[in-house]
C-alpha cells in the first residue's frame, strides 16, 4: 500500500492532485452547471456529499465486496447517494435544483467518483478514505467555485448574485453561455501550466535565475 | 483474449483475487441493492411532501399568475379534444395534457390557463398563459422555462414591459416590431434583438389556443 | 490536352533565361593545368584507379576500370603525369578519392592510335561493351552509367525509346547546342540504342523554346527507322523522366517503378551524342559540352571541357566572375548544386556552371507555412510538400513515408513557389537520410 | 415530422450533445487525437444511444410511473446489461463490426452521455418515435464533434502551439471555437 | 585570375525563387483593403475609423507583445485587425473592438503558434466572440444621421462599460428586413452601399472589385469565391422559384449581409481554407449551403460568419479527403 500520511490524504486532492485542474475528471459538470457561483456551490455540494457517503460505505465494505462485481457494487452505492442528494436537493432548494437539471444525476457517472472508490477507498481504512474523500471533494468543490466566480463575474457583473460592478457594467454574455465555459477552464489550465512551467525554471536554477539575468 | 498467466498459477482462472462462489456474488449484490433500495424508499418517503409541495406551489403561483388571481381553481384533461375532470384511464394518464380553470371566490369563471411549449431561440421555451374563450382574450403570460440568451431572449421573462402586453390582449395575437403598430386589440411589441424569442412565446400562445379553441369554447359554454 | 500543347500537370514557368549562351557556337577551352579526375563521377560502384602516382598517361588512357556491372570507367582527359590520388573536394560537397593529372604544357594532346569500331559489325553484346568501355553514362544529370539502360532485362521488352531534349532548367543550353551543331550523331545515337534495346521507335522530345533544334533534329530524321520528334510545352521539369514519358507517351511510370517496367527508356540528347561520339572517333568520355552562364560571369560560353577541369579554371576561361556574383551552381538552378570550393572539377554530369548574381538568388529567411497550397498545385508526381514539409519539421519520418516521400523526385518545384521560401525539397533529401539511417539502425 | 426533425437537428446542432450541453466531455477529450478512432467511439456511441433510448421508453412506459425514485438505478442497471447482452450478440455474429465497435462499447456503457440522454428523454416526456429522433440526433452531434476535434487535433498537432498551451489547454480553447461556431445553429426552424 | 568579391553563399536547390513572398501577399490584401476601409468611413463617418482602428491596434499590440519578434512585418495581423474593424457596427464601443481584436490574435492565432498555423479564421473567431460576449451592441446597427461628424451609438463608452446611448438612432439591415419583416431592399442599393450593416458589408461592387484585383494577381484563389456564389445563387435561385413570395431572389441574396467581403477577404484567407483546388471547391459549396441555410431557417439574419467559421472546422477533413492521387500510384495498384 502506498506510504503516505493521513495529512496527504487530505491535502493532495485540493490543489497538488486537484480531480479537474489537474486531472481533468469530472468535467461535464464542470463546464455545465457552473454558469453562477450559486449553482456550482450547489453542484459542489452535492458532489461533495456523494463523494463522501460512497468512500465511507466502500471502504468499510471493502472486504465484503467480490472483485468481480465490484464496479457493478459501486455505482449501485454511487446511484444510492445520487438519488438521496437528488430528491435532498429537489426538497430543500427547488430552484437551484432546477437549475441544475440533469447534471445532479449525472453525478453518478462522473470518472471522479468512481475513480476514487477504485483507487483509494476499496483499498485503504475507513478513516483514511474519508480523508481522502474529503479531500478530493474539496478540490472539486473549489474547482468548481472558480470556474464559477470567473463566469458570473464576468458574465453577469455579479458574484452570488449581488452586482458588483453597478448598473453601467456591461457584461461579457459569452461567459455564461456553453463556449465561455470551454473558453474559462481552457484558461484556467493556460494559466496553470504557466506557474507551473514558471516554478520549474526558477527551480532549475535555484536562486541564481536574478543573478544571470544581471549577468547577461 | 487470454490474459497473460503466471507460469505457477496452474492457468485456472484469471489472476487476481480468489475466485468467490457465485452464490456469495449474488447475495452481495442482492443485499447491497436491497438496502440502496431501502434508503432511497425511505428518503423519498421523506423527501417526497416536500417535494411535492414545491411543485404545487411552483403550479400554483403560475396558474395564479396568468389567472390573475382566482380563488381556486380545477385541474381538467385533455380527452380526445374535449376537457374532461377525470384523467384518463391506465397508461395515457401521465402524459395526457392538462389546463387550469379559474373560478373567482363566487364561482364565476376567471378563464383557463394552458402551458404549451415550442423551440425558440436557444432551446425549447415553456409558457403558461390564461386565457378567457367569452372575451377571446389572453389574460397574462408566464414564462415556465427558458434557456434563452441573457440580455436578449431572456427578456421574454424578465421585461415587464412585454410580459405586461400579454394581459388582455385579444387573441389570435400579432407580433409587430417596437413602435410600428398600429393599434390594433391584439397587437404586442416584439423585442428588438429578440425577435425570434418574442415571436416563438406569440406563436406557441396562438397554435395552444388553434388547437384547444373549440374544447376550451365547449368547457365554458356549459354549465359552471 | 492536345491544343495546350504537350506536356504533364502542375510544375512550375521559371524564367528561362537560355538567351545568354543559346547563341553561341561551343568552342573548345585551353587545356588546364591540371585535371582532377574522381573516381565517382557516374551513378552505382565507384570506379577502382589503375594507375599510381608517378604514372604517365596520354589523353584517353584508362585510369580507372569499372568496377562491377553498375559503374563506369574513367579516362584521362589529358595527357600528364599522375602526382597523386588523394581525397579531392566533389561538386556534391564531399571529399572523395580523384585522380590528380598534371597536364603537359606544351603536348600536342593527340590520342593514341586506336581501333574505332565498325558499329555495323558489331552485335549487340559488342555495341554495348564498346559503350562500357567508352566510361559513357547519362549526361542529362544523374550519370547513369549508359551500358546499363542499353541492355535491359529480359522480362521488360522495350518499345520506344524517348529522347530527352528538353532541357527545362533555366540558362543551361548544353544539349540545344548538340542538337543543334551535331544533329547527325544525335541520329547515330538513336540509331545505335534502338539496335540495342530493340525498341520500334524513338520519340524525341525538345521543348518549343528551341526552334532550331527542333528543326535540325526533324531535318536529319532517318527514313529507315521509326523516328519522331515532338515539341513539348516549356515547363518544369518537362525533362524529368517521369514528366516526359507522360508528356510524349500519356504513360505513366508506377510509383517505385523505372521507366522499363512501361517499356521505355530514356535517354538523353548529350549521352547519345557521346554514345554515337565512342563509333566515330574512338574517343571515350573525356570531355562534354559545358554551359557556363548566369549574370554573375563575365563571357557566358558554351565550351568543350576536359572533364576533370576545376572550376577555378573553367571560370578564368570565361573572364571570371563578376562583382555581384554570390553563387556558383554546378547544374541548373533548380537542381543543381551549389559550390564552396573553386577546387572542383568539372565531371562527366556536369550540364553547365550558373554563377547567380546577388538579385537573383533567394536568401530570404523562411517564414511559417501559410497553407496557400501553391506547392501542391506545383508538385509534378502530386505530393502534398505542405504535409511533408510540416511532417519533417516535427520530425515525423515514418509519417512522410506514408505521405509517398519516395516519390518525391526532388524537382524543387515545391521550394521554387513557396512564398514562405520554405526550402522544402531540401527537407526532403534531408528527411530521406534519416528515415535510411533509421531503417538501418532497426 | 417537423417535431421530430427538429428534435434531431437540436441535439445534434442546435444544441450540440457536446459542444452545448456538455455531454460526453471524456471521450471528446480521451479519443479525439485520431480521425480513425474518433469516428467508430462515434460509431459506438450512436449504438448505444439507440438502445438506451428504447430501453428508457420501455421503462418509462411500464415500469417507472409505479416506482418513480427507483429511475436512476433502473437506468443504470437496465442499460449496462441490455449494452452487455448485445455486445455478446454482436461478438456471436459479427466478429468484424466488433472489432470495429466492441472495444469502445464497455468503456461508454455508463458515459455521461448516455445517462444525459436517458434522464432528458425523461424530463421531456418524448415518446418512442421522439426518442429515437433524439437518440440519432445526439449520436450524430457526438459523432460530428468527435471527428472535427479530432481532424482539428492532427493539424494542430504539427503547429508549433507555445509550451503552455500545450495539452488540453489549447484543446479546451478549439472547443470553445467550435462552440462558437456551432451558435450559428441557434433558432434554426424556430421561426 | 580576378578573386571575385568574396561574399559567396552555398544554398540548397532550387537557387532561383518564384517573385512573391508571405509579407507581399499580405500587404497587397492590406492595400487593396484601404479602399474598403475608406468607403466605410464614407458612409459611417469617423466612427468608422475609430472602430476600425481599435480593433487594428488591438490586433497589433497583442501581436506585438506576444508574438514572434517581427512579427509585425508580415502583415497578416494588420489584415486580421482590418477585416475584424470591417465586420463591426459604426456604434460599437471602441474598447469592445480593441477586445476583439485582442482575443483574435491571442486565442484566434498566437495559442495555436502564430502565423500560418491557426485552424479557425481569426478575425472572425474574434467576431463570433464579441458577438456571443456583447450580442446587444454587436446588432445595433446605426443608420445615417444629420451630420457625417457626428460620432455614432458609443463609440467612446468606458471599457467594460455598455453602450447604453438612448438616442442613437438605429436601423434594421437588410436581412434583418428580410428576415424579421419579410420587407426587401432595393439591389442598387445593396450594391452602392446605402444601407445599414457593419462597416464593410456595405458595397458590394467595390468589395468584388478589390476581390478582383486579388484573384488576378493570384494572391486569393478564385475558386472560393466562385463556388460560394455558385451555391448561394444555385439554391436561394431554387428557393426563390419554387416559394418566391417566401424566400428573396439571389441577387439579394449575394449583394447583401457580409457575403461579398466573407467571400473575398474571409473565406480566401489560405491559412484556414483547404489546400487543393478540389477542396476549396467543397470548402465554397459549404460555405454557401451553409449561408443561405442559416439565413432563410436559423435563428440568425445573418449567417456568413458562422458558415466560413464551421467550414474552417472542417478543412483538415477536405484536405484530407482531397489530398490528389499520387502520380504512378493508380497504376501501381491495378499491377
Ligand atoms: C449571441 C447571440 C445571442 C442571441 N440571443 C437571442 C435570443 O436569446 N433571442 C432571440 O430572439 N434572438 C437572439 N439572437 C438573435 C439576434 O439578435 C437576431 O438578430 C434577432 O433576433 C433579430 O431581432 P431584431 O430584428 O429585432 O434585431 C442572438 C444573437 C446572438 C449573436
Ligand atoms: C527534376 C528533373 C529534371 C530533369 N530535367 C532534365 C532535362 O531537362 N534534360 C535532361 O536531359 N534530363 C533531365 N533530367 C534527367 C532525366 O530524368 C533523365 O535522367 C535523363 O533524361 C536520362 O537520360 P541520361 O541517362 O542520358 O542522362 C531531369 C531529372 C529530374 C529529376
Ligand atoms: C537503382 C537504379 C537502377 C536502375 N536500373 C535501371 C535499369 O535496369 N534499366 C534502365 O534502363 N535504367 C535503370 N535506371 C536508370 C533510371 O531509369 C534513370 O534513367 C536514371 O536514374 C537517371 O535518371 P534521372 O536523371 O532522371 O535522375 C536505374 C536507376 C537506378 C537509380
Ligand atoms: C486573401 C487573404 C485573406 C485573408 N483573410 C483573413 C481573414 O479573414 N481573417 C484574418 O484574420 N486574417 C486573414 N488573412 C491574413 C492571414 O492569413 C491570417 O491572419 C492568418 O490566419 C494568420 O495565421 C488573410 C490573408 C490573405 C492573403
Ligand atoms: S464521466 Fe461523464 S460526467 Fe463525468 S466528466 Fe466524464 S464525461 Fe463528464
Ligand atoms: S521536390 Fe518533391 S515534393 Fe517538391 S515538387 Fe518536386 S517532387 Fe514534389
Ligand atoms: S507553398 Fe509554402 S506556404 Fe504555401 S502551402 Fe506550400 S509550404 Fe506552405
Ligand atoms: S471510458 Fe469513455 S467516457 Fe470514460 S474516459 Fe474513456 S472514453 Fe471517456
Ligand atoms: S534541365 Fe530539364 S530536367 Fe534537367
Amino acid at each position: 500500500m502506498r506510504t503516505t500520511t493521513p495529512r496527504q490524504d487530505l491535502l493532495r486532492g485540493i490543489w497538488r492532485e486537484n480531480p479537474v485542474l489537474i486531472h481533468l475528471l469530472g468535467l461535464c459538470p464542470a463546464l455545465a452547471v457552473t454558469n453562477t457561483v450559486a449553482n456550482s456551490l450547489a453542484m459542489g455540494i452535492a458532489t461533495f456529499f456523494v463523494l463522501t457517503g460512497s468512500s465511507l460505505l466502500v471502504s468499510s465494505l471493502r472486504r465484503l465486496i467480490p472483485a468481480e462485481v465490484r464496479i457493478s457494487a459501486y455505482i449501485l452505492i454511487i446511484a444510492t447517494f445520487v438519488t438521496v442528494a437528488d430528491m435532498a436537493l429537489a426538497a430543500i432548494v427547488p430552484d437551484i435544483h432546477k437549475a441544475l437539471g440533469a447534471f445532479i444525476a449525472l453525478i453518478v457517472v462522473n470518472c471522479m467518483i468512481l475513480g476514487r472508490q477504485e483507487a483509494f477507498a476499496s483499498k485503504n481504512t475507513v478513516g483514511r478514505a474519508l480523508l481522502d474523500a474529503v479531500g478530493t471533494g474539496t478540490g472539486f468543490l473549489i474547482a468548481m467555485l472558480m470556474m464559477g466566480s470567473v463566469r458570473e463575474v464576468l458574465g453577469a457583473g455579479t458574484f452570488l448574485g449581488i452586482s458588483l460592478f453597478g448598473a453601467g457594467f456591461e457584461p461579457w454574455v459569452v461567459m455564461v453561455l456553453p463556449p465561455g465555459g470551454f473558453f474559462t477552464l481552457g484558461f484556467l489550465l493556460l494559466g496553470l501550466s504557466w506557474f507551473e512551467r514558471r516554478r520549474a525554471r526558477r527551480q532549475a536554477v535555484p536562486g541564481g535565475a536574478p543573478a544571470l539575468r544581471r549577468a547577461a | 483474449m487470454s490474459a497473460p498467466h503466471a507460469p505457477g498459477q496452474g492457468g485456472a482462472g484469471p489472476p487476481g483475487p480468489a475466485r468467490v462462489a457465485p452464490g456469495r456474488l449474488l447475495a452481495t449484490l442482492g443485499g447491497a441493492g436491497a438496502a440502496a433500495g431501502a434508503l432511497i424508499v425511505f428518503v423519498f418517503t421523506v423527501t417526497a411532501p416536500a417535494i411535492e409541495a414545491h411543485r404545487a406551489r411552483r403550479l400554483d403561483e403560475a396558474v395564479t399568475e396568468v389567472l390573475k388571481g382566482p380563488a381556486r381553481y380545477d385541474t381538467l384533461y385533455v380527452v380526445d379534444g374535449a376537457l374532461r375532470a377525470e384523467p384518463p384511464a391506465g397508461a395515457a394518464a401521465a402524459g395526457s395534457e392538462r389546463v387550469f380553470r379559474g373560478h373567482t371566490a363566487d364561482g364565476t369563471r376567471i378563464g383557463y390557463a394552458i402551458a404549451s411549449q415550442a423551440p425558440g431561440f436557444a432551446d425549447v421555451i415553456r409558457v403558461i398563459f390564461g386565457y378567457d374563450p367569452a372575451s377571446g382574450q389572453v389574460l397574462g403570460m408566464k414564462v415556465l422555462e427558458s434557456k434563452e440568451t441573457p440580455g436578449l431572449g431572456d427578456k421574454i421573462e424578465k421585461d415587464t414591459a412585454f410580459t405586461g402586453q400579454f394581459d388582455g390582449a385579444a387573441s389570435p395575437l400579432i407580433g409587430v416590431k417596437p413602435g410600428a403598430g398600429k393599434g390594433a386589440p391584439g397587437e404586442v411589441d416584439m423585442i428588438t434583438g429578440a425577435t425570434i424569442s418574442a415571436r416563438t412565446v406569440i406563436r406557441i400562445i396562438n397554435d395552444a389556443l388553434d388547437r384547444l379553441g373549440p374544447a376550451l369554447a365547449a368547457d365554458s359554454g356549459s354549465a359552471p | 490536352m492536345k491544343l495546350l500543347g504537350r506536356t504533364f500537370r502542375h510544375g512550375v514557368h521559371p524564367p528561362d533565361l537560355k538567351d545568354l549562351t543559346s547563341g553561341l557556337p561551343v568552342r573548345r577551352m585551353p587545356f588546364p593545368d591540371e585535371v582532377v579526375l574522381p573516381l565517382r563521377q557516374h551513378a552505382g560502384k565507384p570506379a577502382r584507379a589503375i594507375v599510381r602516382e608517378g604514372d604517365r598517361v596520354e589523353r584517353g588512357d584508362t585510369v580507372a576500370e569499372a568496377d562491377g556491372h553498375v559503374s563506369a570507367p574513367v579516362h584521362a582527359s589529358a595527357a600528364g603525369r599522375v602526382t597523386g590520388i588523394e581525397l579531392w573536394p566533389h561538386p556534391d560537397g564531399s571529399h572523395s578519392p580523384a585522380v590528380r593529372i598534371a597536364v603537359e604544357r606544351y603536348s600536342p594532346q593527340a590520342v593514341r592510335p586506336r581501333i574505332i569500331p565498325e558499329w555495323e559489325g558489331l552485335d549487340r553484346d559488342g555495341l554495348i561493351a564498346a559503350v562500357k568501355e567508352g566510361g559513357v553514362v547519362g549526361l542529362g544529370g544523374a550519370a547513369f552509367p549508359a551500358h546499363v539502360k542499353l541492355a535491359p532485362p529480359a522480362e521488360f521488352p522495350i518499345d520506344t525509346l524517348v529522347v530527352n531534349g528538353c532541357e527545362c532548367e533555366p540558362y543551361l543550353t548544353t544539349d540545344h547546342r548538340t542538337m543543334v551543331e551535331h544533329p547527325g550523331r544525335v541520329q547515330l545515337g538513336i540509331r545505335i540504342m534502338m539496335k540495342c534495346l530493340g525498341a520500334r521507335r524513338a520519340v524525341v522530345g525538345i521543348e518549343k523554346n528551341k526552334p532550331d533544334a527542333v528543326a535540325a533534329i526533324r531535318d536529319t530524321l532517318p527514313a529507315d527507322l521509326d523516328v519522331s520528334v515532338l515539341d513539348l510545352t516549356v515547363k518544369y521539369p518537362q525533362g524529368a523522366e517521369k514528366m516526359l514519358i507522360k508528356a510524349v507517351l500519356g504513360r505513366e511510370v508506377p510509383s517505385g517503378r523505372l521507366p522499363m517496367h512501361v517499356g521505355v527508356v530514356v535517354q538523353n540528347v548529350a549521352s547519345l551524342a557521346t554514345i554515337a561520339e565512342v563509333f566515330e572517333t574512338g574517343l571515350p568520355l573525356i570531355e562534354r559540352i559545358v554551359t557556363v552562364t548566369g549574370r554573375g560571369i563575365r563571357r557566358p560560353a558554351n565550351l568543350l571541357v576536359p572533364v576533370g577541369t576545376r572550376l577555378r579554371d573553367l571560370l578564368a576561361a570565361c573572364g571570371g566572375m563578376t562583382e555581384d556574383a554570390r553563387e556558383i551552381v554546378f547544374g541548373g538552378p533548380m537542381m543543381g548544386q551549389a559550390q564552396a570550393d573553386l577546387d572542383v572539377p568539372i565531371t562527366k554530369g556536369t550540364t553547365g556552371v550558373v554563377v547567380l548574381g546577388a538579385e537573383e538568388v533567394r536568401a530570404e529567411r523562411a517564414l511559417p507555412c501559410i497553407k496557400c497550397g501553391r506547392c501542391l498545385d506545383a508538385c509534378p508526381v502530386f505530393l502534398d510538400p505542405q504535409l511533408l514539409g510540416s511532417l519533417a519539421r516535427a520530425g515525423r519520418y515514418q509519417e512522410m513515408e506514408t505521405a509517398h516521400l519516395a516519390d518525391c523526385m526532388l524537382c524543387g518545384c515545391c521550394s521554387y513557389v513557396c512564398p514562405s521560401a520554405i526550402p522544402l525539397s531540401q527537407m526532403f533529401a534531408a528527411s530521406r537520410t534519416q528515415l535510411r539511417r533509421l531503417k538501418a539502425a532497426s | 415530422m417537423r417535431d421530430l426533425v427538429w428534435i434531431f437537428l437540436s441535439a445534434a446542432v442546435i444544441n450540440n450533445f457536446t459542444l452545448a450541453l456538455f455531454l460526453g466531455l471524456c471521450p471528446f477529450m480521451g479519443v479525439s487525437a485520431r480521425v480513425g478512432t474518433a469516428l467508430r467511439m462515434g460509431g459506438a456511441n450512436v449504438f448505444v444511444l439507440v438502445i438506451t433510448s428504447l430501453c428508457v421508453w420501455a421503462l418509462n412506459t411500464w415500469v417507472l410511473v409505479h416506482a418513480p425514485y427507483l429511475q436512476l438505478i433502473a437506468f443504470i442497471v437496465v442499460i449496462a446489461s441490455l449494452v452487455q447482452i448485445v455486445e455478446m450478440a454482436i461478438r456471436k455474429m459479427s466478429p468484424t463490426l466488433f472489432r470495429e465497435l466492441g472495444i469502445f462499447l464497455p468503456l461508454i456503457t455508463t458515459n455521461c452521455a448516455i445517462l444525459g440522454l436517458a434522464i432528458f428523454q425523461t424530463n421531456r416526456g418524448y415518446g418512442f418515435l421522439e426518442g429515437m429522433a433524439f437518440a440519432l440526433g445526439a449520436g450524430a452531434g457526438l459523432t460530428l464533434a468527435l471527428v472535427l476535434m479530432a481532424s482539428l487535433r492532427e493539424t494542430v498537432d504539427l503547429a508549433d502551439v507555445p509550451a503552455v498551451a500545450r495539452g488540453l489547454g489549447l484543446v479546451l480553447i478549439i472547443a470553445g471555437s467550435l462552440s462558437l461556431a456551432f451558435m450559428g445553429f441557434a433558432g434554426l426552424l424556430s421561426g | 585570375m580576378t578573386a571575385p568579391a568574396m561574399d559567396r553563399i552555398v544554398t540548397a536547390s532550387p537557387h532561383l525563387g518564384s517573385r512573391d513572398s508571405t509579407p507581399r501577399i499580405m500587404w497587397n490584401v492590406v492595400g487593396s483593403l484601404v479602399p474598403i476601409v475608406a468607403a466605410s468611413v464614407w458612409f459611417f463617418g469617423p466612427s468608422a475609423l475609430l472602430v476600425t482602428g481599435s480593433a487594428t491596434a488591438g490586433a497589433l499590440l497583442t501581436e506585438r507583445l506576444f508574438g514572434p519578434s517581427g512579427a509585425l512585418r508580415d502583415g497578416s495581423a494588420m489584415i486580421t485587425g482590418l477585416l475584424l474593424g470591417l465586420t463591426l457596427p459604426a456604434g460599437l464601443p471602441i474598447w469592445m473592438a480593441f477586445a476583439g481584436g485582442a482575443f483574435s490574435i491571442g486565442f484566434g492565432k498566437l495559442l495555436f503558434g502564430g502565423l500560418g498555423q491557426n485552424v479557425f479564421n481569426p478575425a472572425l473567431l474574434g467576431r463570433a466572440f464579441l458577438q456571443a460576449a456583447f450580442p446587444v451592441a454587436m446588432t445595433t446597427w446605426p443608420v445615417a444621421q444629420a451630420s457625417w461628424w457626428a460620432l455614432r451609438g458609443d463609440n467612446f463608452a468606458l471599457p467594460l462599460m455598455s453602450a447604453s446611448a438612448p438616442d442613437v438612432v438605429t436601423g434594421a439591415t437588410p436581412l434583418g428586413l428580410m428576415k424579421f419583416e419579410q420587407a426587401g431592399t432595393e439591389a442598387v442599393a445593396l450594391m452602392m452601399g446605402t444601407t445599414a450593416g457593419s462597416l464593410g458589408e456595405t458595397a458590394g461592387l467595390l468589395i468584388m472589385l478589390c476581390g478582383l484585383y486579388l484573384a488576378v494577381r493570384n494572391y486569393l484563389n478564385w475558386r472560393i469565391p466562385a463556388s460560394i456564389f455558385l451555391s448561394v445563387a444555385v439554391l436561394a435561385g431554387v428557393l426563390h422559384l419554387l416559394l418566391p413570395g417566401r424566400y428573396p431572389d439571389p441577387v439579394f441574396m449575394l449583394f447583401s449581409g457580409g457575403l461579398m467581403l466573407g467571400a473575398w477577404y474571409m473565406a480566401t484567407d489560405m491559412v484556414t481554407s483547404p489546400v487543393t483546388n478540389a477542396g476549396c471547391w467543397i470548402f465554397g459549396a459549404g460555405i454557401g449551403a451553409l449561408v443561405v441555410v442559416i439565413r432563410l431557417w436559423g435563428g440568425l439574419a445573418e449567417g456568413v460568419m458562422y458558415a466560413i467559421l464551421l467550414m474552417n472546422a472542417l478543412v483538415p477533413f477536405i484536405n484530407r479527403m482531397t489530398r490528389p492521387r499520387v502520380f504512378g500510384t493508380r497504376l501501381r495498384e491495378a499491377a
